[in-house]
Formats: C-alpha cells, sequence, structure tokens
C-alpha cells in the first residue's frame, strides 16, 4: 500500500517524461542524494570512503558507460578497460604537458581521447555483429594497453611505465582526504547520471536501443546505424575514459598501463550484466554488488576459522556460484528484479 | 466509389519496371513492371513464396534487384536505398514483426519520428531547449495516434510481453508516425480474428483518406483485399499474373487458378 | 629462407594448440549457441584433476585419466543440470555471462581439492626435435608437436562427421537457432546439452593434458583460452573444420609477424596480431571464414 | 594479551598462487615461531589475512579494511606491484610503512622522497647491475662482455621493462649488444621469441619472467636447443615452481636470488617448532624451505628486526605504531652476527638500511638448479655498480617529489 | 467421451507478476478437434504453451489448477516427455531453424521416433505432398525463405513427429487462402484417418469453427463461452464479433465505420 500510483495523474507529457513519474521514487532518490552529499561525508570512516564508495562511485561510472554500448546499443565490448586507460593516461598528458591545465578539463579532454579511440575501433561494429565483434574487441584491450607500454611518451618516460596522477585542486581547493575525493567522484558520477539518463529517454538513446533490437528494422525507419553505433561507442567510451581517470587520481593515484588489464574489462561487464543490461540504476547495482560482494564474502569466509587458502577457494566457488544464481532468478539483472519488487509492492496486499 | 473520388487518386508516383531479383538460383522476382499511384490503396496478392514480400522489400531498398529501374516520384534509379525512401516518406511493416522488442510500445512509435528530430545529440543529453520542446512535440503527436490506433491500455508495456495481433498494430502505430506519404503493409492483418481485422481496415482506410496516404498492401485475405483496395497487383512465383481492379482480378482465370481456387 | 620456414613450421605446430582448445569453444556454440566462457577453466580443470590424482593419489596416468574423463561427465551433467536448465531460452549474453559463473567456480574448485602449486605433467612424449627431420633439413620440429597435430585431426574429423552426419548432430544445430523451438519438436535439451558438455570436457582433458604436459599444470592454463579466441573468430564460431584452419593461419602469420614485425614496433604483438588479423578477417567475412552465415533478415 | 598487528595482503588463488601461498606461508610461519619463542620482547604477533588475487583493486581494499584494525597495522607487504602503486599514495597519511622485497619501483630506495616505503635487501636495478657484474665474472672480467651480445627476454609490462636503464647504461659502458625481447602476458607461447633468439644466437640470456612464462621459457629454450647454463634468470623466475613443470628441460638454468639456498636452523626450528604443533600454514611440507617459503621467513625477520629496533628505541614490550616501526625498519641493521643470532646466518645478505638507503644492501647470489634442487653458484654476494644505480635512484626520485610536489627530507625519529 | 487432455482452472502468471490466465478450464475428447477462439491477448498462445510446458522458458508458470493429459498430470513433465508421449505443439510465429535447411528442419521434427530410413523418407514425402512448395525449396536454409513457407515448415515439422495430439496455434496465419484450406483439410484428414486429436488456437474463425467439433471462446484470460462448433457457429454473438456477419449478411469490410470496441461477454 505504501507504494501507489493511484491517484497521480498526469496531466501533461512532460511530467511523464520525468525520470521519476512516480512521486515516491522522485522522494527516494532526493533522499539518496541528500545522504549521499551531505549524510554520508560526516558518518563514513576513511576506510568506507577510500575502499568501498569511490570505487563503487567509480565502476559505476564505467559500468554506465559499458552498458550504454552494451546495454542500450548492442555491441558486446571486452574492452572497456581499454578505454579508461585512454582517459587516465590521456588525463594524465594533459595535466603534464598543458601548464594551468584545470583538472577537470583534463578529464573531459581525457574522455574525449577515449571517445576518439572509441570509434576508431568501433568501426568494426558495422560489419561484426554479437560474439564475433565481442571476441574482436579483445583487439581494442590489447593493443592499448601495449601501445601504452610501448610508447613512453605517455607514460612520460618513466622508466617502468608507471604514472602518478597528479593532485586534484579545482579552484584553487585542494581534494586530498577520501572523502574530499569522495565528493568530487559523486559529483561527476551525478552529473554523468543525469547525462545518461537524458540520453536514453530520448531520440539518442532509442536509436541505440533499435539498432540494439533490430538494425535492420531501424534502417528501414531512417536511423543511420553507423552513425547511431559510433555515437554509442563514442559515449561508451567518453565515460569509461572519465572513469579511467577517476580511477586513477581519485582512487589509486599511481597506475601502471598493466591495471587496466583484461579483468577489470571482465569485472566492469559482469557490473553491467548483473546489475541489469540497458538500466542505468541498474549499472549501479552491479557496480555495488561486483564490488561489495567479495568483501563480504571474504568477510564471512573469514569467520569461520578455515585456514586462507581454503577460504580464497571457496570465495571464489561463491562468488561463480551467486552469479549463476542471480542469472537464474532473473535474467534480465538486479534492476529487473528491484522492478518486479516494486511492482509486488504495488499490488500488496491483494495479490495481482 | 465515391469516397476513392473523394481521395482523388492521381498520377503514378512510384513505378517499378522490369525488375527482376534473384537469390542464388531462386528467383524472386522475374522481370516485374509493377506502379503505384498517388493516394490509392493497391494491394499485391499471390501465393506463398510468390515474391510479394521482396517486392516490398525492392521499393524501400532492403533488397536492390539485379536488374530493372525504379521511378520514383520523378526520380528514375536502379535501386532504392533505406534511408533514403524513409527520408522521402516511405514507411512500412514487416511481415515477421520487426518491432524493437526490448522497448516499450510508446518508445517503440517515438523511433517512427526520428527523422523529425533537429535536435542534438547535446541538447538531448542536456534535455535543454529545442530537444525538450521537440519531445514534448512529437510525444503529443504519438499519443494521437495511440489513441487512433487504441493502444493506450499497453502504452507502456514492453513489446516483448505483447500478444501477436497487438504487436501488428504497434507496427502499424510506429509507421504512421513517421507521417509517411506511402505506406507498404506487409500481411498487417495475419494472425487478427475478424473484427479485429474491421478495425484494421479502418485505420487502413482512414490513413487512407485522412492524410491521403499512399497505400501499398500485402494480405492474404480475400474479403479485405478485395474490399478495400482499388487496384490488385497478382504475383505468382515471381511473374506477375494479373493486375487491375478487385473485380477485374477476381475474374481473371489465371489467377484463379493459381492463388484463389475455385470458391 | 631456412629460418622464414622454420618460423612458418613452428608457428603451423603452435596453431595447432591452439586449434585444439578452440575446438571445445566450437563444439559448444555450434551445439548450443552458448559461447563457453569456462571452456578455459575446463582445461584447467580437467589437467589439475589428472595430475592431482596421480600425485596425490599415486594412481598411474593411464588410470588417472579415464577417472578424470568421469569427472568431466559428471561436470558436464552437472552444468546442465544446475546452470543451463533454468536458463533455457534466455538472451545470449546471459547464458555467456553465466559460463563466467562457473569459470569462477571451476577455478575455486579446482584449486580448492588439488591446491594451487604447480605442478609437472609428464605424458612420456618428448619435447624435443626429431632427430631425423633436423638431420636431413636442418629443422627443429618436435615429436611432441607432431603428435599433437595428429590428435587434433582425428578430433577434427570425428566431431565433423558428429554435426554433419548425424541425426543428434542435426538436432544440436537445431537447438543453437532456437531453444524454444527444439523443445517443441521434442529434442530432449537436457540430454543433449548434457552429452556436448561432456564431449566438450573430454577435448578440455586432450586440450589440457598437452598444454599441461609442456607448460606445467598450472593456473595459467585458462588463459590458453585467449589465444584459441582469435582462431575462433577467424575460423568461424560454428564450424570444427574452421578450428584447425583458423588455428594454422593464426598460428602461422602470428609468430611471423612477430619474428619479422615485432622488432620494428617494439615486439610482444603477439597478444593482440591475432585478434587484428581476425579482425580484418572479419570485416571481410563477418561470420569467420567456414561459420555459418548470419541471417538478417526482415 | 598486547600484540602487534600485521595485515597480511596475500593472494593464494589465481595466477601467482603458488608464489603468495609460499611467500605468505613463510612469514607466517614465522610470526609462529617469533609467537611461540614468547613474541617480540613479550609482545605477541597477530595478523590477519586478507585475498588479493594480485589485484590491485582488491589489494587497496584490503590495505584499507585491515589498516586500522588490531590497533593499528605495523606494515604492509603486498607482494604485488600493482597493489603496491595503488596504496603507495597513502602510506604517508596513514603512516604505515611497506616493504617491497625485490620488486616494485627500484628508485623507492631514497627514503627521503619514499620515506614509508622499503624496498629491503635490493631492488631490480641493483638486481640488473649484479647480473651483468656476474656475466663479466664468467667471462673473466665484466671488459670482457665487449663484444658480446645479450638478450633481454621479458615480460612485456612496467616489470620487465624496469631493469631498462641499468642495462642502457651497461650496453653503453661496456658496449655489449642488448637484445631485447618482449613476451606478452601471460607467456604460454614463445615459440616466436625462441626462434628470434636462435637466430641471434647470443651469449647470454636474461629471463625477466613471471609466473608461467618462466617454465615455457626453460622449455622452449630446450625445444630449440639453447643451453640453460646461458640463461640467467631473474629471482621471480628462480623458484621451484618455475623449474619443475619444466622437468629436466631445467637441468642447469641459473637464476639470481637475494636468499642461499640451503638449510638454516630457523628452518629448521620451524619445522620443529611450528609444524610439529600442527601449525604450519603450508599444507604440503615438502615446499618448507622453498625459495618463496624462504622469502617469506626472510621477509618476516626482517619486519620483526624493525619491531625490535622500535622498541628498543620507543620503549621495550610495547606495541608500536606504524611511525615508530618506521623509523625501526630505517635502521635495520643485520649483520652475521645477528644473522647467527637469528639462526639465519647467510640465508640472505648482511642489510643495513639509512634514511638514504631503504634498501640496505643491494647484493644479490645466483643459484642454479641441479634437476632436484637450487644450489648456490656464487659463494660470496655479488653488487654490481652500486654507484651508477644511486644515481639513477637519485635522479628517478627527484623527478617523482617534482611529480608529487614533495620536498626531499629525512623524517625525524 | 473421455478426456484426452483435461485443463483443470489454470491461473498463469509471467514474470511472477503479470497474470495472464485467470482460472481457464477446457478439455480435449480423444479423437476430437477443438478450437479456442479468442481475441488478441486473451491468452491462447499461453494456454498453449502452459500445455506444452514450453511456459517455463518464457519465465511463466501454472500458480493453479492441473493439467491432465491421458489421465496424467503434466507439470512435472518436460516437452520433450509430453513430445515422446504424442504431444506435439506448432508454435505462434514459426520458429523454424534459420540455418538449418528446410529439409532438415523437417527430419529434426521426427526426431524422438525411432522409425527407418525408409520410414522417414515416406513421411517426408508425405509432407511434401501436402506443401509442394516445401520440396521446391527444401535444400534451402530456412531462415531464407518466405513467410508462409516458414509457416508450412513448421506445421509440417510438427507433422512429422506423427503425434497423437497435435496443438496448433494459429496455423492459417501468413498464408495463401488455398493452403490455408490444405491445412485445414490436412488437419480433418488426420483427425479421421488418424484419430489425431487436436487444440487449435485460430483468429480465422470461421474455418476453425468449420473443422472443429467443440469451441471455447477466451476473453481476457477467461472461458467466457463454450459450446459445439455448430452451435457456436450459429451463435448471434459469435457471429457478429468473430464471424463479421451481423443480421445475417457479411459487411463489406470497407463499409464497417467505427471501430469502437464493442460489447463484451465480460468487461
Ligand atoms: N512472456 C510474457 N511475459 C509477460 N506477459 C506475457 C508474455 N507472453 C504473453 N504475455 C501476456 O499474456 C497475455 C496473453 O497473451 P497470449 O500470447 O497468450 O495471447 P493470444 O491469445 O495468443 O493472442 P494472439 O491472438 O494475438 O496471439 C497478453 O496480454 C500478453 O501481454
Ligand atoms: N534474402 C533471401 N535470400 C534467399 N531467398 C529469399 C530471400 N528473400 C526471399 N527469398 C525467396 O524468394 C521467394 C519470394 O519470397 P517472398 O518473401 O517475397 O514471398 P512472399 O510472396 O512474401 O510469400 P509469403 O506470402 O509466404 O510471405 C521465396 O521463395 C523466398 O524463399
Ligand atoms: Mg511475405
Ligand atoms: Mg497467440
Amino acid at each position: 500500500m505504501i507504494y501507489r500510483e493511484a491517484g497521480q495523474y498526469k496531466t501533461t507529457y512532460d511530467t511523464d517524461t520525468q525520470i521519476f513519474p512516480i512521486a515516491q521514487d522522485r522522494y527516494a532518490m532526493l533522499a539518496i542524494l541528500l545522504i549521499a552529499f551531505i549524510v554520508i561525508p560526516f558518518v563514513a570512516t576513511p576506510y568506507i570512503f577510500s575502499a568501498i564508495l569511490i570505487p563503487f562511485l567509480i565502476f559505476s561510472l564505467a559500468a554506465l558507460g559499458l552498458n550504454i554500448l552494451t546495454g542500450y546499443a548492442g555491441q558486446i565490448s571486452l574492452g572497456t578497460a581499454a578505454f579508461m586507460a585512454v582517459g587516465a593516461f590521456a588525463s594524465y598528458n594533459f595535466m603534464l604537458r598543458v601548464p594551468g591545465m584545470p583538472i577537470l578539463l583534463a578529464f573531459i579532454l581525457g574522455g574525449i581521447c577515449a571517445a576518439m579511440v572509441g570509434i576508431a575501433f568501433g568501426l568494426p561494429s558495422l560489419r561484426i555483429r554479437g560474439f564475433y565483434l565481442a571476441a574482436s574487441t579483445l583487439a581494442t584491450q590489447f593493443f592499448v594497453v601495449w601501445c601504452l607500454t610501448k610508447v613512453p611518451w605517455f607514460t612520460n618516460n618513466s622508466a617502468s611505465g608507471v604514472i602518478t596522477a597528479q593532485q586534484i585542486e579545482i579552484l584553487g581547493f585542494k581534494f586530498d582526504s577520501p572523502q574530499e575525493k569522495y565528493l568530487l567522484v559523486l559529483g561527476i558520477v551525478c552529473v554523468l547520471a543525469l547525462l545518461a539518463k537524458n540520453m536514453v529517454r530520448s531520440t539518442v538513446g532509442r536509436s541505440w536501443m533499435a539498432v540494439r533490437d533490430m538494425d535492420v528494422a531501424a534502417e528501414v525507419i531512417g536511423f543511420r546505424v553507423m552513425k547511431t553505433k559510433l555515437t554509442a561507442f563514442a559515449v561508451s567510451s567518453f565515460y569509461c575514459g572519465i572513469a579511467g581517470a577517476l580511477f586513477a587520481y581519485c582512487y589509486v593515484g599511481t597506475v601502471e598501463p598493466e591495471a587496466y588489464n583484461l579483468d577489470l574489462s571482465f569485472r566492469i561487464l559482469f557490473m553491467v550484466i548483473i546489475g541489469g543490461l540497458g538500466s542505468i540504476l541498474g549499472s549501479f547495482f552491479g557496480a555495488a554488488f561486483i564490488v561489495l560482494l567479495p568483501i563480504v564474502l571474504s568477510m564471512i569466509v573469514h569467520v569461520t576459522g578455515l585456514p586462507n587458502s581454503v577460504t580464497s577457494n571457496v570465495e571464489l566457488m561463491v562468488f561463480g556460484g551467486l552469479i549463476i544464481f542471480f542469472l537464474i532468478v532473473e535474467p534480465h539483472g538486479l534492476a529487473r528484479l528491484w522492478q518486479i519488487g516494486k511492482e509486488k509492492l504495488r499490488l500488496w496486499p491483494f495479490p495481482h | 466509389m465515391s469516397d476513392s473520388a473523394q481521395r482523388k487518386i492521381g498520377d503514378v508516383i512510384l513505378k517499378a519496371d522490369n525488375v527482376s531479383l534473384s537469390f542464388g538460383g531462386v528467383k524472386a522476382l522475374t522481370n516485374i513492371s509493377f506502379d503505384v499511384r498517388e493516394h490509392e490503396i493497391r494491394a499485391i496478392i499471390g501465393p506463398n513464396g510468390a515474391g510479394k514480400s521482396s517486392m516490398l522489400n525492392v521499393i524501400n531498398g532492403v533488397y536492390h534487384p539485379q536488374e530493372g529501374t525504379i521511378t520514383y516520384r520523378g526520380e528514375q534509379r536502379k535501386d532504392m536505398d533505406t534511408h533514403a525512401a524513409a527520408k522521402s516518406g516511405i514507411a512500412r511493416t514487416f511481415q515477421n514483426i520487426a518491432l524493437f522488442t526490448g522497448m516499450s510500445v510508446l518508445d517503440n512509435i517515438m523511433t517512427g519520428r526520428n527523422l523529425k528530430i533537429k535536435s542534438t545529440f547535446v541538447e538531448q543529453a542536456l534535455w535543454i531547449g529545442r530537444a525538450r520542446r521537440e519531445e514534448m512535440e512529437n510525444r503529443r503527436v504519438v499519443e494521437e495516434i495511440i489513441d487512433f490506433l487504441q493502444l493506450q491500455h499497453v502504452r507502456k508495456t514492453p513489446v516483448a510481453r505483447l500478444p501477436y495481433g497487438i504487436k501488428k498494430r504497434v507496427e502499424l502505430a510506429r509507421a504512421l508516425a513517421a507521417e509517411p506519404s506511402m505506406l507498404l503493409l506487409d500481411e498487417p492483418m495475419a494472425g487478427m480474428n475478424v473484427e479485429e481485422k474491421q478495425d484494421m481496415c479502418r485505420f487502413v482506410l482512414d490513413t487512407n483518406d485522412q492524410f491521403g496516404t499512399t497505400i501499398v498492401l500485402i494480405e492474404h485475405d480475400m474479403g479485405v483485399v478485395m474490399d478495400i483496395s482499388d487496384r490488385v497487383a497478382v504475383l505468382d512465383y515471381g511473374k506477375k499474373i494479373g493486375d487491375g481492379t478487385p473485380d477485374e482480378v477476381r475474374s481473371n482465370p489465371e489467377v484463379i487458378k493459381a492463388y484463389l481456387g475455385a470458391h | 629462407m631456412q629460418f622464414f620456414f622454420e618460423v612458418l613450421i613452428a608457428g603451423l605446430l603452435s596453431g595447432v594448440m591452439y586449434a585444439l582448445v578452440a575446438l571445445g569453444f566450437v563444439l559448444i556454440f555450434k551445439a548450443s549457441g552458448v559461447f563457453n566462457f569456462a571452456q578455459g577453466a575446463m582445461v584447467f580443470f580437467a589437467a589439475l584433476t589428472t595430475v592431482g590424482l596421480k600425485e596425490e593419489f599415486g594412481l598411474s596416468l593411464w588410470l588417472a585419466i579415464p577417472i578424470t574423463m568421469v569427472v568431466m561427465v559428471l561436470l558436464g551433467i552437472a552444468t546442465e543440470r544446475i546452470v543451463l536448465r533454468p536458463l533455457v531460452n534466455q538472451h545470449d549474453i546471459t547464458l555467456f555471462m553465466a559460463t563466467i559463473g562457473l569459470t569462477f567456480f571451476l577455478e575455486g574448485l579446482a584449486q580448492l581439492i588439488w591446491g594451487s602449486n604447480v605442478r609437472r605433467l609428464d605424458l612420456g612424449i618428448q619435447d624435443v626435435p626429431i632427430e631425423f627431420v633436423m638431420d636431413k633439413t636442418g629443422m627443429l620440429i618436435s615429436q611432441f608437436d607432431v603428435i599433437a597435430a595428429i590428435i587434433c585431426a582425428i578430433l577434427v574429423a570425428a566431431l565433423a562427421i558428429l554435426f554433419n552426419k548425424t541425426k543428434v548432430g542435426r538436432a544440436l544445430r537445431a537447438v543453437a537457432d532456437d531453444h524454444q523451438a527444439a523443445l517443441s519438436v521434442g529434442i530432449p535439451l537436457q540430454h543433449v546439452w548434457a552429452i556436448v558438455w561432456a564431449v566438450a570436457g573430454f577435448v578440455a582433458l586432450v586440450a589440457g593434458l598437452l598444454w599441461g604436459s609442456r607448460n606445467g599444470v598450472q593456473f595459467a592454463l585458462t588463459f590458453v583460452a585467449l589465444k584459441a579466441l582469435p582462431v575462433l573468430i577467424l575460423g568461424g564460431f560454428t564450424s570444427v573444420p574452421g578450428a584447425i584452419v583458423g588455428g594454422l593461419i593464426i598460428g602461422a602469420s602470428e609468430k611471423l609477424a612477430e619474428v619479422y614485425i615485432g622488432p620494428y614496433v617494439g615486439g610482444g604483438i603477439e597478444g593482440w596480431f591475432p585478434y587484428v588479423l581476425a579482425l580484418v578477417f572479419l570485416l571481410v567475412r563477418p561470420e569467420g571464414l567456414f561459420g555459418e552465415k548470419i541471417i538478417r533478415r526482415i | 594479551a598486547q600484540e602487534q598487528f600485521i595485515p597480511i595482503l596475500s593472494y593464494r588463488v589465481g595466477l601467482y598462487a603458488s608464489g603468495g601461498s609460499g611467500f605468505f606461508g613463510g612469514a607466517i610461519d614465522y610470526f609462529n615461531l617469533v609467537n611461540a619463542n614468547g613474541g617480540i620482547n613479550g609482545v605477541k604477533i597477530s595478523w590477519e589475512e586478507c585475498e588479493t588475487e594480485y589485484n590491485a583493486t582488491r589489494g587497496v581494499e584490503c590495505y584499507e579494511r585491515l589498516k586500522k584494525k588490531g590497533g593499528g597495522a605495523s606494515l604492509v607487504e603486498p607482494l604485488g606491484t600493482g597493489i603496491a602503486y595503488g596504496i603507495l599514495d597513502r602510506l604517508p597519511t596513514d603512516k604505515v610503512p611497506m616493504t617491497t622485497l625485490g620488486y616494485g619501483r627500484s628508485d623507492a630506495a631514497n627514503g627521503q622522497v619514499f620515506p614509508y616505503v622499503f624496498p629491503l635487501i635490493t631492488s631490480y636495478w641493483n638486481q640488473a647491475a649484479g647480473m651483468i657484474k656476474y656475466l663479466g665474472d664468467k667471462e673473466g672480467g665484466i671488459e670482457k662482455l665487449k663484444g658480446k651480445k645479450i638478450v633481454h627476454l621479458y615480460h612485456d609490462s612496467a616489470y620487465g621493462k624496469e631493469p631498462f636503464p641499468v642495462l642502457e647504461a651497461y650496453e653503453k659502458s661496456i658496449g655489449f649488444q642488448l637484445i631485447k625481447i618482449p613476451v606478452p602476458h601471460p607467456g604460454t607461447e614463445q615459440n616466436s621469441q625462441w626462434l628470434q633468439i636462435r637466430q641471434a644466437n647470443p651469449d647470454y640470456v636474461i629471463l625477466w619472467g613471471w609466473g608461467v612464462m618462466n617454465a615455457v621459457a626453460i622449455k622452449t629454450a630446450a625445444r630449440v636447443g639453447f643451453p640453460r647454463e646461458k640463461m640467467l634468470g631473474v629471482w621471480w623466475a628462480g623458484s621451484e615452481e618455475d623449474t619443475i613443470p619444466a622437468g629436466d628441460a631445467a637441468k642447469g638454468y641459473t637464476t639470481m636470488t637475494f636468499n642461499t639456498p640451503g638449510n638454516y636452523p630457523v628452518i629448521d626450528e620451524i619445522r620443529k617448532k611450528v609444524y610439529g604443533a600442527g601449525k604450519g600454514n603450508l599444507s604440503d611440507k615438502d615446499r618448507i624451505g622453498s625459495v618463496y617459503h624462504m622469502r617469506g621467513v626472510t621477509a618476516a625477520m626482517l619486519w620483526i628486526e624493525g619491531i625490535r629496533n622500535a622498541q628498543n628505541k620507543y620503549g621495550k614490550g610495547k606495541v608500536m605504531t606504524g611511525e615508530q616501526i618506521r623509523w625501526g625498519l630505517e635502521n635495520i641493521n643485520v649483520d652475521e652476527k645477528r644473522q647467527r643470532e637469528l639462526g639465519a646466518l647467510n640465508m640472505f645478505p648482511t642489510i643495513k638500511t639509512s634514511c638514504q638507503d631503504h634498501e640496505g644492501s643491494g647484493a644479490v647470489k645466483v643459484q642454479v638448479w641441479d634437476g632436484k634442487a637450487w644450489k648456490a653458484v656464487t659463494p660470496n654476494w655479488v653488487t654490481g655498480d652500486r654507484a651508477m644505480v644511486q644515481k639513477m635512484v637519485a635522479e628517478s626520485s627527484a623527478k617523482y617529489a617534482a611529480e608529487k610536489k614533495i620536498t626531499p627530507a629525512c623524517l625525524p625519529g | 467421451m473421455s478426456a484426452y487432455l483435461t485443463i483443470n482452472n489454470i491461473e498463469v502468471i509471467y514474470d511472477h507478476v503479470i497474470l495472464v490466465l485467470k482460472g481457464v478450464s477446457l478439455e480435449v475428447p480423444k479423437g476430437k478437434i477443438v478450437a479456442l477462439l479468442g481475441a488478441n491477448g486473451a491468452g491462447k498462445s499461453t494456454t498453449l504453451k502452459a500445455i506444452s510446458s514450453l511456459l517455463r522458458t518464457e519465465r511463466g508458470e501454472v500458480t493453479k489448477g492441473s493439467i491432465e493429459f491421458d489421465g496424467k498430470r503434466t507439470d512435472k513433465l518436460t516437452t520433450n516427455d509430453l513430445v515422446k508421449m504424442g504431444v506435439c505443439q506448432v508454435m505462434e510465429g514459426r520458429h523454424c531453424f534459420g540455418h538449418l535447411t528446410v529439409e532438415e528442419n523437417l527430419l529434426t521434427g521426427a526426431y524422438t521416433r525411432r522409425i527407418s530410413r525408409a520410414e522417414l523418407k515416406a513421411d517426408l514425402e508425405k509432407v511434401y505432398h501436402y506443401f509442394p512448395r516445401l520440396k521446391t525449396r527444401r535444400t534451402s536454409q530456412s531462415g531464407y525463405t518466405s513467410g508462409g513457407e516458414q509457416q508450412m515448415t513448421a506445421v509440417g515439422r510438427a507433422l512429422m513427429a506423427k503425434p497423437s495430439m497435435i496443438l496448433l496455434d494459429e496455423p492459417s496465419m501468413g498464408l495463401a487462402p488455398q493452403i490455408v484450406a490444405e491445412i485445414f483439410e490436412i488437419v480433418k484428414d488426420l483427425n479421421s484417418k488418424e484419430g489425431v486429436s487436436f487444440l487449435l488456437a485460430e483468429q480465422n474463425t470461421n474455418v476453425a469453427l468449420k473443422y472443429a467439433d467443440y469451441g471455447y471462446i477466451l476473453e481476457n484470460g477467461r472461458v467466457v463461452m463454450d459450446g459445439a462448433a455448430s452451435d457456436l457457429a450459429t451463435n448471434e454473438d459469435v457471429k457478429e464479433f468473430y464471424l463479421g456477419v451481423s443480421s445475417g449478411e457479411r459487411k463489406s469490410f470497407r463499409d464497417v465505420k467505427s471501430y469502437r470496441r464493442r460489447k463484451r461477454w465480460l468487461a
């Protein structure tokens, strides 16, 4: 009964196209944002900031990026980490080589570089489809990391290819503590998530989904398939690029190209699938799941007192098992589970 | 007929001359000539595998014929290009429903309006000014179509969940959303009962009446075809065996033999 | 020139080893439309189980291998039961994801049972150049490679016959096209999948033994999958002969590229070169060399 | 009741599980031994493990999770470059020292720029220098390397490229020909690299490998008939895990090491007191005293020395803070006498750290695989051109300091 | 007359929340043809899928009621078991195996049968006899055949299973009038000569009622009317809504003016 849309009539199309057409959702979102921006900074510990919240937000952003490409535009990519790497290393070089470069601009430029690389590697998608494309995107993954390792210029000739992110300073304010970095990341993620939501509820988003669902029909209707796919690659890579830069600047600080390896790409793909393909909210759910699950698991298995060699493996098995379990329970991901939950709540206490 | 006079059937706007299309060894179309006049309802009938759908595919550029030419609005060309066809106002529905299964009914119909969108990608991302206005404007048009086709109750349903007949109607709605000047319908009434077919006929006739849309229709229900079309072309395994008004076609012995059977 | 041929042959022979792994992928994809990411983990699991049985229980190799075979069959059946059955008719990517889950599970399980030590596997096949060939031509061709090639050829022939000439093969291809329709005509998806996964387990075992005896049985075996992927896309996901042809092409060209192009660009291009090569092939033939054409019609 | 807490960021699954389980097993075995012997002046050691999977993100999480536990982390040792980089910047704020035994940034030896990082004993640059020294000695003098061909076969990553500056400097100064051949990760296939090597026919091959790449390199060398005696691996290519899978092919293969293979009283004591009491960490007892295990014991021994030092300064029998332990680690002095007391005479080089030198030694040894076990080749500890390496450390760390806007300075005790 | 297939008050829910069938009961007596009529979305396909256990693959479930075939409850049975017992479904929307040739498609239909090559060949010829068009297209991949050809393939494929009970979901869809008549003749043939029972979901009410023995009308997930086919065909409501005949005459499609929803049995 709490969750009722009864009585909420939409009188204009404008209100109907709102991001959260139901009032309860709107209030809940507002509450979450208030908590995230105002309450959490005061109550969370540095551990929560730097080990959970910051990576959670950064991965959410990357997952959001991949979700645009895979979930909305239907192009499976296994090269997400490569685009993140481009974003990070490009931002680093902009900061390094352009005196007085504002950091936010460097992030954006980093994202744009990633977008351009994304477009270049997205070109084959015009002909190649499905898992063929997925496997081919591994070319991106390996090539980009190889390139960053091979060309010393990208890493400022550091002998080992490791870069150290510069200090973050915006308008004279230094973002040093985990708390400050958290707020920065949160701000960026919120803005980008809003933009993404806008995109997917307007024509760009519909063009992506149309191409995903049936590209021949989309073409007949008048969408330009090439342009649509490439925009998806560009936007997705842009998001991933920003996420990669934040990963370097706000999370680890010092990175080598290898940090953006295949493993990371996969991790982000899990987030997207577990969270729900084609759902902005799902990206966040997925990121939370993949970031938190191992932590929670290792804490739980820990109390069993088994030797670590056993617990580590059990953890791995449970992790794999849970992925399968969730897929079986809801193949469309946590976002759909959430939606079904809401629908049930709406019907409650009267079934159907 | 009185209302067809009202509709003022005009000149030929689309003309296919000696079109041939084959896939490997299969000859889908052999030397077909076929024309469509402005504002008319033009039907194509024929047995299964006769090449009806292929003909539509040639008209809007999904298939490219090996021989022959197509003249559309005075412009003669070897083949059409899907995008160009869409731009010049040709919309269509498909035999094997080609809806975007992951999207809601509303979104599906909205995609039909994509060519009307002028706002850029950045404007849409920021959801400001033109983008928002356009969205509202298009939404209004789409809602009208939804009302027209009585799809209100499924507006927000993902199309994958819809029963077959409703899907067909959503497809029509999507095509109408483009405000086409020519509408190609490939078996729009398959899988419907009489009542629903009646509704569908009404939609088609009204579209034709109110907007003057030219309609090319493939349908196996002879009742429907004979009742609503102005001219009927009959294909039989890639060849055209008859063309004319419903009455002419109905009495054409070759057509009876190949398609209608003794009724 | 001599060197060129040496590189070429080495490449072709490496390609055979890749093809061996790729076969497992093809098998499952062709039979159910599932892109089985767990193939690498299965290779690892099979090899580790064999060595584990041998070392921990002191079994002879010839006893350990059949027991592992049984284990792989059971694994196939269990996978069908627990993972695939509830996911019938779901989106490809969901099934793909499920196999990733399976990957983690198998990796954990294998190491939980047998530990994470690196182990040695000796099949008794010498991995040294055949002297006869060496004397005659100066080429280095390992006996091991020759045997691997023969095994691979036998597997390819057997699987090709299975798919194209038998009733079960036809049913398998039907399943890959449409789960629901396959069910509706009475193809017992459960059995079919269990069989396919068991056979894929067998192929994984063969690959695991050969790769394991070359590189040692260790976690890195799961990574041979990465070598098999370009082979797979080049040959076509659905073609058994494609796996072997793809393997040969990839093997030869990556070695030649590394040796002749590598030095000019800083080397280490073998990691991405096969993928780029496969990509180029795909641009010409989007379904790989021998893969089934993807039907796109409206 | 008082316990000194040490977080263990271990990895026991994944690609490098065998190394991780050996190393951290050794460290924990030594903790157990210390505790069995009454702790450090009565202070017992406690620890908690966290699985990093050798993955930077998870490693950072583990570090963050454990750094405040048990009254605060004494020190960390992630045994993985990626994780080390991930937590590098956090150390000064958290005041937790980190040791990186034989890996990580070579320039971190400069304690003025990296006050909280301790690449104890030796770093990659010193190792590379030691390698050239050893190869020179083999030829009968380093200048005899002139005109020789040396292949640097490396893991194509930051790790494999770390020794470039040193090797290139030597290439220039001595005049040998250095051929660099990368192996893409993970290195399960090396036919083309070894064909190239066979073609080049070098005098030596330096194998800068990691994980499966090592065994494959040895095997492939055998396949193309390259003598294993002419291969010189790094210490991460010099464990039983690298040679056993290669079987007979590994016989005669040499690598660097910072432990002298063999048996030591301390290892015996671990066998007796720890494994005897059923507290041993390794499931496979054959691995006691193996290369990785001994490295773990060595690391733990030096940590305890650091803590002991700190106690000597800040109060015996008390639990030390990270800051205090940092001082302790900066003032390690394990000479032969101390080694004998520890039951580890010659198990690792003598080491004396200072603010300028967080390495404390830079000496290495060469070992050879005789088909069953590792044997030391060089009786004495070898060091390369220390002066050259130190100059490079200074330059590189200065660059880092500039990027990070750090003013180099020694921290007060 | 004993019921071969009995559906007892079933309720079907999709995706845990969408209630589609709200208590449907029906019977198919042995050797009879039963038609299931109803508007789009009434739940005809859902009913058939519930019987053949294909519902599970669409995340739907039967939450109440029971289905019995030949005296056995089917809730635990898989589709494969049912095919073996003789229940075979022709799914709506063709569902051919696109990459298999037309002939291979037909052959998969006989998967569960253990028969000799000669028998198989004979059955194949029989299907080709019914659908000569398929014979000419036998070597084409069915993904490339026309809509009607696919529909024939789907029907032919089910015939190859030699079932004793066929669930036909809109068999006439997309077929030329001649073929529709042909299909129903086949239905009649199989029914009278081989005693095959049919449950037929069909929009082409005219033909359906002509060939069926009994009919059910489904609306909104409920059975709103049932009766002998001949009775239904003469019922005024049915005539108006399903046969398009009002006051004794067929109205031209051009002349039906209003497309308001008309009176329904249930709101
Ligand atoms: N997979 C599904 N998930 C959710 N709802 C579904 C699903 N399949 C069908 N439905 C819903 O169930 C209802 C009945 O659908 P069904 O397909 O059984 O209708 P039908 O009578 O066969 O219609 P048609 O004649 O158009 O084929 C419809 O309202 C539809 O929206
Ligand atoms: N893309 C294609 N590749 C190969 N053959 C094709 C292709 N498209 C159509 N055909 C063949 O061309 C012939 C005509 O097909 P088309 O779809 O036009 O028939 P149709 O008249 O629409 O029949 P139906 O009424 O059954 O839909 C058929 O035999 C079909 O198999
Ligand atoms: Mg057609
Ligand atoms: Mg239906």
